[in-house]
């Protein structure tokens, strides 16, 4: 990597809708993805619920983004840590997220899950290596 | 039976415009009166004209306006919240000598007391915010 | 002389739901709005929380749920769902409204 | 009381200076002081923090409007609730709030307390009460 | 060192662009540089010339473009969030065909890549917000 | 390789300080400011959630404290206040700052 490549994190800890935060989050991600920067994204807190599975907002009239996330593997934006400590406090498992994949380019092009589910401890030290950490 | 309604924070940022307004809508469809609704705290910035949402999303000041223009719903916008955030009429603009003014149709600005008197004349009233 | 009690915040990240649960009294009605519909759903660290209050009527807001993803075989036991036209019929048969902001 | 007069509650649950909704409820009770309803102010939760001795926010560069609520009784705001279990759970007694009075015109225009500590059974008993309840 | 800063929240009704303030005035008192504020989400809010604060209250608005004015930074609100609110400079009113603009001297629109570049060229990131 | 924490949000209203706790590592630095400085307070409830945590730095925003009315003799052993200036020198002298919005 170049010395003019910084790692860049997203933090998401609030939940959809209520909010306006977890939108306007993806939408710098989704410009961000342009800058060649490596990117990670990571879900902890209620930030986990942005990524359920089957969310409907035709009833509040607003706009689903959810299928959003699907779309970031195009955007080389490959990397979502959820916390699994976040998951279980909230009675979720990783099959109530919805799935997610990339294109490994490093590997024939294989299909990849971008949702890798991590402890506590190893999001803490995810945090650690940033060079840029922006909250959400 | 008649409902006042209190929105207390921005359009887009916080949900609670968008619940105040499936609320009134459900509760004219239900046949109660709503004869105002009062915006403070940043609920103030729905009653901008100048907002220019995604063509995707929903509009949230033209919600308003179009439901309140259709059943004669009192839109008021609380002067003392209006003026910290930025939102003037005419006349406001002019007596701060201001350039411009930003209202949206069918929202007025005016004073606490018709959140007091909206409290007095309605039978129930609810508060949407953060 | 009841009391509508609107939530609608996430009982996970904020205190609002435990606070109007310590002040809702035998009768009262809760019902959870935006980000307060996860308060409703079972299996979390959180779900005791509402035990203990059986004389309460709970409520959860449907199309908030359904935004979010979350089934109603998710809720827990006793909470019922309502649309926009259930909140408004909570609103006109309790005697006041207070929002837990 | 005639029956036009409604009981209306102000309820404070937030902390001053961090967000502006302690200020701005504070403006709805003064402007509401004139509408002759019977007026009561609940502070619980942070709500309490607003009520504290010695504010000084000349380093923060905002206004300190905690001065305000000695005005209160002038308006005949006079029934001001602050929940005890919320001043314990934040290690605070009594004697760390301001003294707000107010003179009964009932008694002589005697100087008596405006805040009342309350329990939290007896604020939920106040709630219960109310016409209108405005929160904050 | 160079500090890039992020305002999230509007003026008064949090106290983010007042911490924010603060700290980029203390942050150049110590020969730091801050070459750029990026404003979003309700921090857009920040950048309106229409708000009227009470006599006796700090004006952010213009705190920030006075501050901005003697230090050379560059205020960013950011186009997305700006439009969804109500803040327009004059080329955005004219684009989206609305009849007034609202922007304050010394703050300009522009796309979100500002916000990652401000994340590229300096040192330290900081956020200020709810 | 240290983290400046920054913490905005009273822990007697939101999870943050707790969630900001339970990410910190050793050496890491948490600056609470705003609301936040409730959470450097003896004598509460809460008392308990920075015991433990001895490997950390803490601090508190001064004028945050003051505006509040809060005199640093209520301050629970081993937090340190600093100003604007001292907040400038904790991001510098870090490797990255966090907030905990």
């Amino acid at each position: 990597m170049s010395e003019d490549v910084k790692k860049f994190l997203y933090v998401n800890r609030k939940a959809p809708y209520g909010t306006i935060y977890a939108l306007e989050s993806l939408e710098v991600v989704l410009i961000g993805a342009a800058f060649d920067q490596d990117v990670s994204l990571a879900f902890l807190d209620d930030g986990v619920f942005q990524l359920t599975r089957g969310q409907d907002t035709t009833g509040i009239g607003m706009k689903n983004f959810s299928p959003t996330f699907r779309a970031l593997g195009d955007y080389d934006v490959t990397k979502l840590y959820v916390e699994r400590e976040s998951l279980e406090e909230r009675g979720l498992s990783a099959d109530d997220l919805q799935e997610i994949m990339y294109e490994d380019e490093d590997d024939d092009w294989a299909e990849k899950p971008s949702i890798r589910i991590v402890s506590r401890a190893e999001m803490a030290d995810i945090f650690a290596e940033q060079d840029v950490v922006l909250s959400f | 039976m008649k409902f006042g309604v209190v929105v207390s924070e921005g359009p887009y940022t916080h949900q609670a415009s968008d619940t105040a307004y499936h609320f009134v809508v459900s509760a004219l469809e239900a046949g109660h009166e709503v004869p105002r609704v009062f915006f403070y705290h940043d609920g103030v910035n729905v009653g901008t004209r100048l907002s220019v949402p995604p063509q995707d999303e929903r509009n949230i000041q033209a919600q308003w306006t179009d439901l309140a223009a259709r059943h004669k719903i009192d839109l008021v916008v609380c002067i003392a919240a209006a003026q910290r955030r930025g939102i003037l009429d005419e006349n406001e603009a002019t007596r701060q000598g201001k350039d411009a003014n930003n209202i949206a149709e069918g929202f007025r600005i005016s004073g606490l007391g018709q959140l007091i008197e909206m409290g007095i004349q309605t039978d129930r009233l609810l508060m949407f915010g953060d | 002389m009841a009391t509508l009690h609107t939530v609608n915040k996430s009982p996970f990240a904020t205190k609002a739901l435990q606070s109007c649960l310590a002040h809702a009294r035998d009768g009262d009605v809760i019902l959870m709005i935006e980000d307060g519909v996860y308060g409703a759903t079972a299996g979390t660290d959180l779900a005791d929380v509402l035990a203990g209050h059986s004389a309460l009527k709970i409520y959860v807001l449907e199309p908030d749920l359904q935004a979010r993803g979350l089934d109603t075989g998710r809720l827990l036991d006793g909470v019922s769902t309502v649309d926009y036209a259930g909140f408004v019929d909570l609103a006109a048969t309790t005697d006041r409204t207070m929002a837990w902001l």
